[in-house]
C-alpha cells in the first residue's frame, strides 16, 4: 500500500516538473502534500500529517498562486 | 547567575532585543524607534560583552561545561557544550558586530527591519558556536542563513536580489543534504549529541562504517559551503559585493568563519577526520591562490574585496585543517587553532574596515569602477568630513592585510606562515600574500588626488558620528593589537590549550627577524604592481575567466567536493 | 560551449546522488533507545501525553525556537520585499479580493458563493483552529498546525467582505505577533530564573501543573504563527500594503 | 522495505536533477520543495518501521512509533515552506526587475550593467 502511495507520489513530482503550465504544476504539487499527509496517516504519525496538509499543502500553494500571479503562467519554450 | 546561566546570556539576550525591537516598532511611533534602537544596542551586544568578561577565569582554566537545554535527561535533551573556543567565537563575532551596529544606525531606509534581524543573526551566530547537537547545528545554521539572505536582499541594487537568490537556493539545497547527512547518523548511533554519536561511530565496522562516512561528508561539505571554500564559494562574490556595506562586512568578518569553527567540535571527536584535515589544507591554499587571482583580474571595487575574502579564508583554513590534521588534543594541534582563530580575528577586523571604507568612498564618489575612482578625499571632505578619517581606517587596514608592522595582521600573517611550515600550502600561502599586497595597491588608487573638479553628491547625511566611532573602534583594535599582540596570543593559547599543557613556550617566532621579510614582499609587491599595468601582465591574467559563476557552476563545485571528500574518507 | 553546461550539470547531479543514494537505500535497523526512553519516562517529565510535543515544546525546545525566527525572519524579509514591489497595474488593481463590493471592477469574476461561504466559514475554522492548538499535548496538533489555521480562516473573513471584522486588520495582527513573540521569549528566560536554565519548565514536574507550561508554549506559538501567516497572505492578496 | 526507499530516492534526483538542470526559477523553487518532502517522507517512513501504534500515551499503547523523527520533521517542513516563501518572493522581485523567469537571461541582464 505504501508503495502505490509512493509511485503516485513520485508520479506527480516528476508531472510537476515536467509540465508547461505552471498552474498544473503547482496543482500537482499540492496533491502530492496531500498524498504524502495521508501516507504519514497510514504510518501513525498524525502530528506531521496535519503540519504537511496545512502549511505544506495550504500555505505553498496560496505563496505558489501568488507568486505565479505577479510573472507569467506559460514557461518560455527557449 | 551560575555560570551556566551566564554563557547562554549571548544567545537570549540580542533575541530578547529583537522581540523588544518589534514591539517597539508596531506600538511606538516612527521618531523614537532611534533611540529604541540605541537601547537594544546597549542590553543585545554590550550585555553580552559584559558576561564574556565575567566568564574568563572560568575559560582561563581550561574547564568546559557540558549542559542540556532546559534540565532535561541527557539522552533526550538538547546538549549545549561551552569551552574556550565557543568563548573566543562569541568574543570575534561581538567585537566585529558592535561597531558594524554602530556604522548602520545612521538611518538606512529599512533600518528596523534591518535591526531586528541583525539581532536575531547575533543569537544564531552565539547558538551555532554553543551547540553540540547535530539537530540544533541544523536549525541554527538554518536561522544565520536565513538572516544573511533577507540581510542581502535588504539593498535596493537588483544584483544583490540576484545574488540572494543564488546563495539561497545552493545553501537551502545543501541544508537538504545536511538532514539526509543527520538521517544517516541518526539511524546508525540512534542519537543527536556529538558525544554519544562519536562514541558510537569509532566502533563501527564494514558497511555501516561506509554509510556513517558517508553522512558525514554531507554534513562536513554542506557545512563548509558557507566558508567559501574554493569549490564551494561561486555565491560569496555576488552576495559580498552587492549587499549593503555594513551586511558585507559582517559577513566577510563573522559569517564565513563560525560554521568552521563550530564544525571543529564535530570532527573533533570522529575518528579519520585526520584525513578531512589534509584535503582541506589543501583546498585553503588553493583557495588563497585562486582568490587573489580573481580579484587581481577585478576592477570592480566591492568585487575585488569578495574575492580578497576567498582567499584570506584560505588561510584560516590551511591553519585550521593543519590543527583538524594534528588532532586538537595534542598541543601542536592547539597551537595552529589557536593560530588559525587569531588570524581569523585579525582578517575579521580589517575585512570589515576596508568593506566600510571602500564602501563610503565609493558612495561619495558615486562610482565603484577602480578604473575611474580618484579623488575619493575631495569628495569626502565635500560631505564635512573634517579630518580624512575614512582614508586614515583605509590605510590602517590596508596595512594590516598587507602584513605591515603598525597593524595586528603583520604579527597574525608570520606567525602563521611560520607554523604552518611544513605543507605545500605554504608556499601557495606565500605566493598570495605578494598578490595580496598588489591587490589592495590596486584599491589605493581610490585616494589618489583626481585632477578635474569633483562634483559634490547630494548626499543628505553627511558622515555620522556613530560612522565615525565605528571606524576609531576598528582602528583602535589593529593598533592595540600590535602592541599587546604577545599578550593576545598568550591569552587564545592558554584558553584553547588541552588541559594540564598550559604553558607551551610561546616564543615561536621572533619578531624582528621578519621585518626583513615583509619588506621584501612589500618590494616584490611594489615591482608586479608596476608590471601589473605592462600587455604582459594583461595576457597573462585574461587566462583567468571573468564571466561571473553560473547557476550550475555552483552545484558542479558541490558535486565536486562531495565527491573529493568521499573518496578521501574511504581510501 | 552548451555542452560542457550540460555536462557539468550531468556529472553534478551523479557525483551528489551517487553519496546520498548509499547512505538512503542503505539497510539498518531504526534503534529504539529514544523511543523507550519517552513510552517511559515522557508524561511525568513532561506532563503531555503526546509525545511528539512533549518532545519539540519540551526536551527539544531550543529547535522550536529556531524555528519561529525563521518563520519571522522569512516573513519579515518576505514583507520588506513586497512593500518596494510597486504598485500593481490599474486592473490588477481593481479586481483585488479585499475591495468591498461596490468598489470592484465590475468584470472581477467574483460569484456570490465565495462571499457567502468565506464568511460564515470563517468563524468555524476559526474555533477549529483554537482547538487544534490548546489541546497539542493530548490529541495531535500544537502550535503550529494550529496557527496555521487560524490564519487560514483569518484568510477567509479578509475574503469575505460583509463581515468587517478588526481581526483582518493588519495593523492589529502585527501587534498580535509583535506581542506574543515578546511572550515566548520571555517564557523561553523565565526557565532560567526558576534555577532550570534556558528553556526550562518553570512549574516543578511532579506537580500535575507541569502541561500548563506547553499549553502556554503552544498558545503562543499557535499566536504568532497565525497572525504572522495572516499579514503575509492578507498582503499577498493585495490587502493594505502599509506595513 | 527497500522499494519503498529506491522510490523516495528517484523523488529526490528528481527534485535536485530540476534545481540543477531546469533554467525556470520558480521551477527549481518546486525542485526545492520536493526534496525537502523527499526527506520528510524518509525519515517518517523509516522511524514508524518499530512500532505500529501513534505515539499518543493512551494505556492500551504497546509498541509505539519513534517519535524523535516526527519532531524533528514538524520543524524541517516549517523551514522547507518559509524557505520556499522567501526564494519566491525573492524570484517575483527578479521578475519585476528583468522581465524573465530565465535564469541565464536574469544573469545576463543583470550582470551587463554594474
Amino acid at each position: 500500500m505504501n508503495i502505490l502511495i509512493l509511485s503516485l507520489i513520485l508520479a506527480l513530482g516528476i508531472y510537476a516538473l515536467l509540465c508547461k503550465d505552471l498552474l498544473h504544476s503547482i496543482i500537482a504539487l499540492s496533491a502530492l502534500s496531500m498524498l504524502s499527509a495521508l501516507l504519514f496517516t497510514m504510518l501513525r504519525a498524525p502530528d506531521v500529517a496535519i503540519t504537511e496538509a496545512a502549511v505544506g499543502a495550504g500555505v505553498t500553494t496560496i505563496i505558489f498562486v501568488w507568486a505565479i500571479r505577479h510573472t507569467q503562467r506559460r514557461e518560455e519554450d527557449s | 547567575m551560575s555560570i551556566d546561566t551566564l554563557f547562554l546570556t549571548p544567545v537570549y539576550l540580542p533575541l530578547f532585543c529583537a522581540a523588544f525591537l518589534m514591539a517597539a516598532k508596531v506600538f511606538f511611533p516612527e521618531r523614537t524607534m532611534l533611540f529604541f534602537q540605541g537601547v537594544a544596542g546597549v542590553v543585545g551586544l554590550l550585555l553580552p560583552l559584559a558576561a564574556l568578561f565575567l566568564l574568563n577565569p572560568f575559560v582561563m582554566s581550561q574547564q568546559n561545561m557540558e549542559t542540556v537545554i532546559g534540565a532535561w535527561e541527557t539522552s533526550i535533551g538538547i546538549h549545549y557544550h561551552f569551552d574556550g573556543l565557543s568563548y573566543l567565537l562569541i568574543a570575534l563575532h561581538l567585537a566585529v558586530s558592535i561597531p558594524i551596529y554602530l556604522y548602520r544606525k545612521k538611518g538606512q531606509r529599512h533600518s528596523d527591519t534591518f535591526a531586528i534581524v541583525f539581532f536575531i543573526q547575533c543569537s544564531s551566530v552565539a547558538a551555532t558556536s554553543l551547540t553540540a547537537d547535530l539537530f540544533n547545528l541544523f536549525v541554527c545554521l538554518e536561522v544565520m542563513g536565513i538572516t544573511s539572505y533577507v540581510l542581502i536582499a535588504s539593498s535596493d541594487k537588483e544584483q544583490s536580489i540576484l545574488a540572494s537568490y543564488n546563495y539561497l537556493m545552493f545553501s537551502a539545497t545543501a541544508m537538504v543534504f545536511f538532514l539526509i547527512g543527520v538521517f544517516g547518523l541518526y539511524r546508525i548511533t540512534g542519537s543527536l549529541s556529538y558525544e554519544a554519536i562519536a562514541s558510537v561511530k569509532n566502533s563501527l565496522v564494514g558497511s555501516e562504517l561506509l554509510v556513517a562516512q558517508f553522512s558525514l561528508v554531507l554534513i562536513v561539505i554542506s557545512t563548509l559551503l558557507r566558508s567559501a571554500i574554493v569549490p564551494l564559494s561561486g555565491w560569496l562574490v555576488g552576495a559580498h559585493s552587492t549587499a549593503p556595506h555594513p551586511v558585507s562586512a559582517l559577513l566577510s568578518g563573522v559569517l564565513i568563519k563560525v560554521p568552521l569553527f563550530a564544525l571543529v567540535r564535530l570532527l573533533l571527536l570522529v575518528v579519520g577526520s585526520y584525513r578531512i584535515g589534509s584535503v582541506l589544507a589543501f583546498a585553503g591554499g588553493l583557495s588563497a591562490i585562486v582568490g587573489i587571482l580573481f580579484a587581481l583580474r577585478e576592477n570592480h571595487a566591492k568585487r575585488l574585496l569578495a574575492y580578497s575574502s576567498v582567499s584570506q579564508i584560505g588561510y584560516v583554513v590551511t591553519a585550521y585543517a593543519l590543527a583538524v590534521k594534528e588532532g586538537i588534543g595534542t598541543e601542536r594541534g592547539a597551537l595552529l587553532l589557536s593560530l588559525a582563530l587569531l588570524y581569523a580575528f585579525c582578517h575579521a577586523v580589517a575585512k570589515a574596515l576596508l568593506f566600510l571604507t571602500v564602501g563610503t568612498a565609493t558612495d561619495a564618489l558615486n562610482t565603484k569602477d577602480l578604473a575611474l575612482a580618484r579623488g575619493a578625499n575631495q569628495a569626502l571632505k565635500a560631505q564635512g568630513e573634517k579630518i580624512p578619517l575614512t582614508c586614515i581606517s583605509f590605510f590602517i587596514a590596508f596595512l594590516s592585510l598587507a602584513a605591515l608592522p603598525p597593524t595586528i595582521g603583520y604579527f597574525g600573517k608570520s606567525a602563521l606562515l611560520s607554523v604552518t611550515k611544513g605543507h605545500i600550502a605554504n608556499q601557495m600561502l606565500t605566493i598570495t600574500s605578494v598578490l595580496t599586497v598588489v591587490a589592495y595597491l590596486k584599491l589605493c588608487a581610490i585616494f589618489f588626488p583626481s585632477k578635474e573638479k569633483i562634483k559634490t553628491v547630494a548626499q543628505e547625511k553627511s558622515i555620522g558620528f556613530s560612522l565615525r566611532c565605528a571606524f576609531y573602534i576598528f582602528d583602535f583594535l589593529l593598533i592595540a593589537g600590535f602592541f599587546f599582540y604577545k599578550h593576545l596570543q598568550n591569552w587564545v593559547i592558554q584558553i584553547l590549550s588541552p588541559l594540564g599543557s598550559s604553558q607551551i613556550q610561546v616564543s615561536l617566532f621572533a619578531p624582528y627577524s621578519d621585518f626583513t621579510k615583509s619588506l621584501v614582499t612589500i618590494i616584490i609587491a611594489i615591482v608586479v604592481y608596476r608590471l601589473y599595468h605592462t600587455a604582459l601582465a594583461h595576457k597573462l591574467l585574461s587566462f583567468v575567466p571573468n564571466k561571473g559563476r553560473t547557476f550550475s557552476d555552483l552545484f558542479f563545485g558541490y558535486g565536486l567536493a562531495i565527491a573529493i571528500m568521499a573518496f578521501q574518507l574511504i581510501r | 560551449m552548451k555542452y560542457i553546461n550540460t555536462a557539468k550539470q550531468i556529472i553534478a547531479i551523479l557525483l551528489v546522488c551517487l553519496v546520498v543514494g548509499v547512505v538512503i537505500i542503505s539497510e539498518h535497523s531504526w534503534p529504539e533507545g529514544a523511543r523507550d526512553y519517552l513510552f517511559a519516562h515522557a508524561f511525568e517529565d513532561t506532563g503531555a501525553t503526546n509525545t511528539v510535543s512533549a518532545i519539540y515544546l519540551g526536551y527539544r525546545a531550543m529547535d522550536t525556537l529556531g524555528e519561529t525566527l525563521v518563520l519571522l525572519v522569512a516573513i519579515t524579509g518576505t514583507m520588506a520585499i513586497l512593500v518596494n514591489l510597486g504598485k500593481d497595474t490599474i486592473e490588477e488593481e481593481a479586481v483585488h479580493f479585499c475591495l468591498p463590493p461596490e468598489k470592484r471592477a465590475k468584470n472581477a469574476l467574483r460569484t456570490h458563493l465565495l462571499e457567502v461561504v468565506s464568511s460564515k466559514l470563517g468563524p468555524i475554522v476559526l474555533l477549529f483552529g483554537f482547538y487544534v492548538m490548546l489541546y497539542g499535548h493530548i490529541s495531535p496538533g500544537g502550535g503550529f498546525q494550529g496557527g496555521v489555521i487560524v490564519a487560514s480562516s483569518i484568510v477567509f473573513l479578509a475574503l469575505g467582505t460583509e463581515t468587517k471584522s478588526k481581526l483582518t486588520n493588519t495593523v492589529v495582527l502585527s501587534r498580535i505577533e509583535a506581542i506574543a513573540f515578546l511572550a515566548l521569549v520571555l517564557a523561553s528566560i523565565s526557565g532560567v530564573f526558576f534555577e532550570t536554565g534556558f528553556f526550562g519548565n518553570p512549574i516543578k514536574p511532579e506537580t500535575d501543573l507541569s502541561a500548563n507550561f506547553i499549553i502556554l508554549l503552544n498558545i503562543i506559538i499557535g499566536l504568532k504563527v497565525g497572525t504572522s501567516i495572516a499579514t503575509m497572505c492578507i498582503a499577498m492578496m493585495g490587502g493594505r500594503h502599509d506595513l | 522495505m527497500i522499494f519503498e526507499r529506491i522510490l523516495i530516492f528517484a523523488l529526490f534526483i528528481a527534485g535536485f536533477a530540476a534545481i540543477v538542470g531546469i533554467k525556470n526559477i520558480i521551477k527549481k523553487v518546486f525542485g526545492l520543495n520536493l526534496i525537502n518532502a523527499a526527506t520528510v517522507l524518509l525519515f517518517i517512513l523509516e522511524g514508524s518501521r518499530i512500532g505500529d501504534q501513534a505515539p499518543i500515551l493512551a494505556d492500551s499503547v504497546e509498541s509505539m512509533v519513534d517519535p524523535v523523527p516526527q519532531a524533528l520533521m514538524l520543524t524541517a517542513i516549517v523551514i522547507g515552506v518559509c524557505v520556499t516563501a522567501l526564494s519566491l518572493a525573492l524570484a517575483v522581485r527578479l521578475y519585476k526587475a528583468t522581465g524573465s523567469l530565465d535564469i541565464e537571461v536574469i544573469t545576463k541582464r543583470l550582470q551587463g550593467e554594474h
